[in-house]
C-alpha cells in the first residue's frame, strides 16, 4: 500500500514538475484573492489585518478547489481509470498517493501564500510552532476530504460545480478551525488554538481512513 | 520475454457461459457461450455494435457479469473480477496514457504499477522503437501512431497471461503492424493467450487460430473449440 | 406578546402546508410510476 | 394530507398497513393543532410563539432520525451491498431534507419575535444550515445523471460520512461561538422550563410528527423500490431485443 502510494504520490509530482499548471494558474490566482480582498475591504481601517487568518484560509480553499480539479482530471482523462484499475495497485493506496501529491502541493502555496499576506497585508507573524501544525493539519484534511469527493464528482458532466456544493460545507470545521488557530496565534495566545488542532486532526483521521476504505469501492462502480 | 504460464495447457482460458454485461441499462452482451483454449490467437469479428469493446472489457475485469458465468485464467469473475486484472492486458481505444509525461515516464510508471521492474520497461521501450530521442517527448506531442505504440510498449512491459486487443493495427504504419503480429505470436509461444478485434481482415485472419463472430451481444460462429 | 399569533399561523402553515404538499407529490408519484411496473413486482398491492 | 390513501387502487404505494397508519398520523396532526393552538396557553416569558416550538423540536428529531437513517443505510448498503438498506438511506434523506427546512424556517420564525432578528450566528442553527447544504450535496449525487451504479455506490460514500460530518461540524460552531459570545439566546428558549398542557402538547407534537415521518418514509422508500422495479424490468426485455439482433444477423 505503501509502495503504490509513494509510486502515485510521485507520478502526480512529476506531472506537475512538467506540466506547471499549480506552478503557473493555481498560485496566480491565489495571489490574485489576496489583492481582491484588499479591494473588498479597505486596508487603512484595519478590517483587513484582523481579518487576515480568514482571508488566508479562504484563499487556500479556493486555491485547493483548482488543484483538486486537476488532480482529478489527469485520471479521468483517455481511459486512465481503467488503466488503473487494471494496474493491481492497491486503491488505498492510489488514494493515500493523490492525498500526498495534493497536500505536497497546497504547502508550497501555503508557503508562499503566507509570505504573500506577510508583505501585502504587513502581518507580523508570530506563534511559528502553532502555524506550522495548523497547516500541517488542516492541509490534510483538505486533502483527503478533497480528493474522495473530488472522485465522487469526477468523471461526471457536473463536476465542476458538483465538487464545490460537496466539499465546501464538509469543510466548514476546518475553515473554522484553522482560522482560529492562525487568530491565536498572531494574537500570541497559542494556548487557545491547540483544541482546533485536535478537532481538525479528527477530521484529517476521519477523512483518511473513510477514503482508505471507500476509494475501492468508488473506482470499482460502471 | 519471458515465459507467463501458471495455467495448466488443457484447462480452457476463457470460459463464459450466457454471459449478459450491462452498459447502463443497456445489454451490450446478451448471452456470450465462448471457451478459449490456451496459446491461442482469436480474432474477434463483428459489426460496429456487436458488442466486441464490452467483451473484451468483461473478459479484463472491468464490467461486471450481470448474468451467467464467467472464468478467466481460473478466476470466476462473477465472485471476485479484481482478481483477474493484473494478469491480463487490455488495448483499449483510449491510451490511458498521461498527456504531460513523457514516453519514458509512462513506460515506466505503468511497468512498477504492475510489478514489473525497471528493465522490463526498458525492454518494451527499445522493442517498439521508442528508446531514442521519442523517449523524453511529452504523450501530448506524439502521433497517433506513437501514442499507440506506447501503449503496447506498457503493455509488454507487464507481461500479460492474456491479452485482449481492441484493434491493435488501427493507426500504425506497415513495420508497426508487423510488429504487432511478431510480439503476438511471441506472447503466445511463451504461453499466452491472445484474444482481438480489426479491421485488417486479411492480416488477422492469418495471425488467428481460429475466429469468433459475434452479432447482437452474442456469439453466432465458431470456427473451432478444439485445442491445437 | 400576544400580537404574535401571527407568526404562529406562518409558522403552522407552512409545515402543515409543507408535508402535505410533499405527501400528495409522492403518493401522485407512486401511482404514476405503478402503473409502469408490471403486477407481479410490485409487492405490497 | 393522507386522505388519497384510502382509496382501493392497488395502481399505488400505499397498502392497508400505510393506511392505518395515514389515517392515525392525520388524527395526530388533528390533536396536534388543538392542543398546541387552541388547549394550551401561552408562555409566561415567550407568549404565544411558544406553540411554534411544538411542531419545531419534534421536527428537529425526526430530521436527525433521517440522518442516523440515511448513515446506517448507507454503512448497510456499501458493507453488505444491500439494495433495500441503499433504498432506506435514499428515502430518509429526502424526508429529513424536507424536514431540516421545516426546522430552519419555523425556526427563524420563532427568532424575529423571540430575539428581534431571523437569523443568529447560533451554534444550534448555524450547524442546522451546514446540515441542510449536506443533504442537499447527498441528494446531488444520488440524482446524477449517470448509471445507477455510480449514482448508488458514490452516493453512499457521501451518505456514510453525513453524520460524522454534521458531529463534527456541530463541535466547530459550537466552540466557535462559546469563545466568542455566551450562549445565552436559547436561556429562555427550548430548554427552559415547561409545564402540565404545554408539555404534553410537545408530547402529542412527538407523536404526530414522527408518525407522519414513517408514513412518508414507507411511501417515499416504496416509490424509489419501484423506481428501481422499472429498470429491472426494462432489462429483461432489452436483453431479448438484443438476442433477436444477432438472430437475424
Amino acid at each position: 500500500m505503501l509502495r503504490d502510494a509513494l509510486l502515485i504520490a510521485g507520478k502526480d509530482l512529476r506531472l506537475e514538475l512538467r506540466s506547471r499548471v499549480a506552478l503557473n494558474q493555481v498560485l496566480p490566482f491565489a495571489l490574485l484573492v489576496l489583492v481582491l480582498f484588499a479591494f473588498a475591504l479597505d486596508p487603512d481601517r484595519g478590517l483587513l489585518a484582523r481579518a487576515t487568518p480568514g482571508l488566508y484560509w479562504v484563499a487556500v480553499l479556493f486555491s485547493a478547489l483548482l488543484a483538486l480539479q486537476r488532480s482529478l482530471s489527469v485520471e479521468s482523462a483517455d481511459g486512465n481509470r481503467d488503466a488503473l484499475r487494471l494496474s493491481g495497485l492497491d486503491p488505498a493506496g492510489i488514494f493515500l498517493g493523490k492525498v500526498l501529491a495534493v497536500a505536497t502541493q497546497l504547502a508550497v502555496l501555503e508557503v508562499l501564500l503566507g509570505v504573500g499576506v506577510a508583505v501585502l497585508y504587513t502581518t507580523r507573524i508570530t506563534g511559528w510552532v502553532l502555524l506550522a501544525v495548523t497547516c500541517v493539519v488542516a492541509t490534510a484534511s483538505i486533502a483527503a476530504a478533497g480528493t474522495l469527493f473530488g472522485v465522487v464528482a469526477a468523471g461526471l458532466r457536473v463536476r465542476e460545480t458538483l465538487l464545490p456544493l460537496l466539499l465546501l460545507p464538509v469543510l466548514a470545521p476546518v475553515l473554522i478551525g484553522a482560522t482560529r488557530a492562525f487568530e491565536a496565534a498572531l494574537a500570541g495566545s497559542p494556548s487557545e488554538g491547540w483544541p482546533w488542532v485536535g478537532l481538525m486532526g479528527v477530521f484529517a483521521s476521519l477523512y483518511i481512513v473513510a477514503g482508505v476504505f471507500g476509494f475501492g469501492p468508488l473506482l470499482e462502480e460502471s | 520475454m519471458r515465459p507467463s504460464v501458471p495455467v495448466p495447457p488443457t484447462e480452457a482460458v476463457i470460459r463464459l457461459r450466457g454471459v449478459v454485461a450491462l452498459l447502463g441499462r443497456f445489454p451490450a452482451l446478451a448471452g456470450i457461450d465462448l471457451e478459449v483454449a490456451p496459446r491461442r490467437i482469436v480474432l474477434l469479428r463483428g459489426a460496429n455494435g456487436a458488442g466486441k469493446t464490452t467483451l473484451l472489457r468483461t473478459l479484463a475485469g472491468l464490467i461486471a457479469v450481470a448474468e451467467g458465468q464467467a472464468t478467466v485464467l481460473g478466476v470466476d469473475l462473477v465472485a471476485d473480477r479484481r482478481a483477474v486484472r493484473h494478469r491480463v492486458g487490455l488495448l483499449g481505444h483510449a491510451t490511458g496514457l498521461y498527456d504531460d509525461l513523457t514516453v519514458g515516464d509512462n513506460v515506466r510508471f505503468w511497468a512498477r504499477a504492475a510489478g514489473a521492474e525497471a528493465d522490463d520497461a526498458e525492454q518494451a521501450l527499445v522493442r517498439l522503437g521508442l528508446a531514442g530521442r521519442l523517449r523524453s517527448v511529452a504523450v501530448s506531442r506524439l502521433s497517433a501512431g506513437q501514442r499507440r505504440r506506447t501503449s503496447l510498449a506498457c503493455l509488454i512491459a507487464r507481461r500479460p497471461e492474456l491479452w485482449l486487443l481492441d484493434e491493435p493495427h488501427a493507426g500504425l504504419d506497415q513495420d508497426g503492424r508487423d510488429l504487432v503480429d511478431t510480439i503476438l505470436r511471441e506472447a503466445t509461444a511463451a504461453g499466452a493467450t491472445v484474444l482481438l478485434s480489426s479491421h485488417e481482415l486479411d492480416r488477422s485472419l492469418q495471425l488467428a487460430d481460429e475466429v469468433v463472430t459475434i452479432a447482437g451481444g452474442v456469439v453466432v460462429a465458431d470456427t473451432g473449440m478444439s485445442a491445437p | 406578546m400576544s400580537g404574535n399569533w401571527g407568526y404562529v399561523a406562518a409558522a403552522w402553515v407552512i409545515v402543515f402546508g409543507s408535508l402535505a404538499g410533499y405527501a400528495a407529490r409522492t403518493i401522485r408519484r407512486g401511482r404514476s410510476i405503478s402503473t409502469q411496473v408490471p403486477p407481479e413486482r410490485r409487492r405490497w398491492s | 394530507m393522507t386522505t388519497e390513501a384510502h382509496r382501493q387502487d392497488i395502481d399505488s404505494t400505499g397498502s392497508n398497513g400505510t393506511r392505518v397508519l395515514g389515517i392515525a398520523a392525520l388524527i395526530a396532526m388533528a390533536a396536534l393543532a388543538l392542543f398546541g393552538l387552541v388547549l394550551s396557553p401561552a408562555d409566561a416569558n415567550q407568549g404565544e410563539v411558544v406553540r411554534i416550538l411544538y411542531v419545531h423540536v419534534p421536527s428537529a428529531t425526526v430530521a436527525y432520525i433521517g440522518c442516523f437513517l440515511t448513515t446506517i443505510g448507507s454503512a448497510v448498503y456499501l458493507w453488505r451491498r444491500s439494495r433495500w438498506w441503499e433504498l432506506v438511506a435514499y428515502a430518509s434523506a429526502e424526508i429529513a431534507t424536507v424536514f431540516t427546512s421545516i426546522v430552519l424556517v419555523t425556526g427563524m420564525i420563532w427568532g424575529r419575535p423571540t430575539w428581534g432578528v431571523y437569523w443568529v450566528w447560533d451554534a444550534r442553527l448555524t450547524s442546522t444550515a451546514m446540515l441542510l447544504l449536506l443533504l442537499l450535496g447527498y441528494l446531488a449525487v444520488r440524482r446524477l445523471p449517470a448509471d445507477h451504479e455510480v449514482r448508488t455506490r458514490r452516493a453512499a460514500i457521501v451518505g456514510l460520512l453525513l453524520v460524522p460530518n454534521v458531529i463534527i461540524v456541530r463541535q466547530s460552531v459550537q466552540w466557535w461561538r462559546t469563545l466568542h459570545q455566551k450562549p445565552t439566546l436559547l436561556a429562555n428558549g427550548v430548554g427552559a422550563k415547561i409545564e402540565g398542557l404545554m408539555l404534553f402538547s410537545l408530547f402529542v407534537g412527538f407523536i404526530a410528527i414522527g408518525l407522519v415521518f414513517a408514513w412518508l418514509l414507507i411511501h417515499r422508500f416504496r416509490l424509489a423500490w419501484l423506481e428501481d422495479q422499472l429498470d429491472e424490468a426494462g432489462l429483461d426485455v432489452a436483453i431479448a431485443e438484443r438476442r433477436a439482433e444477432g438472430a437475424a444477423s
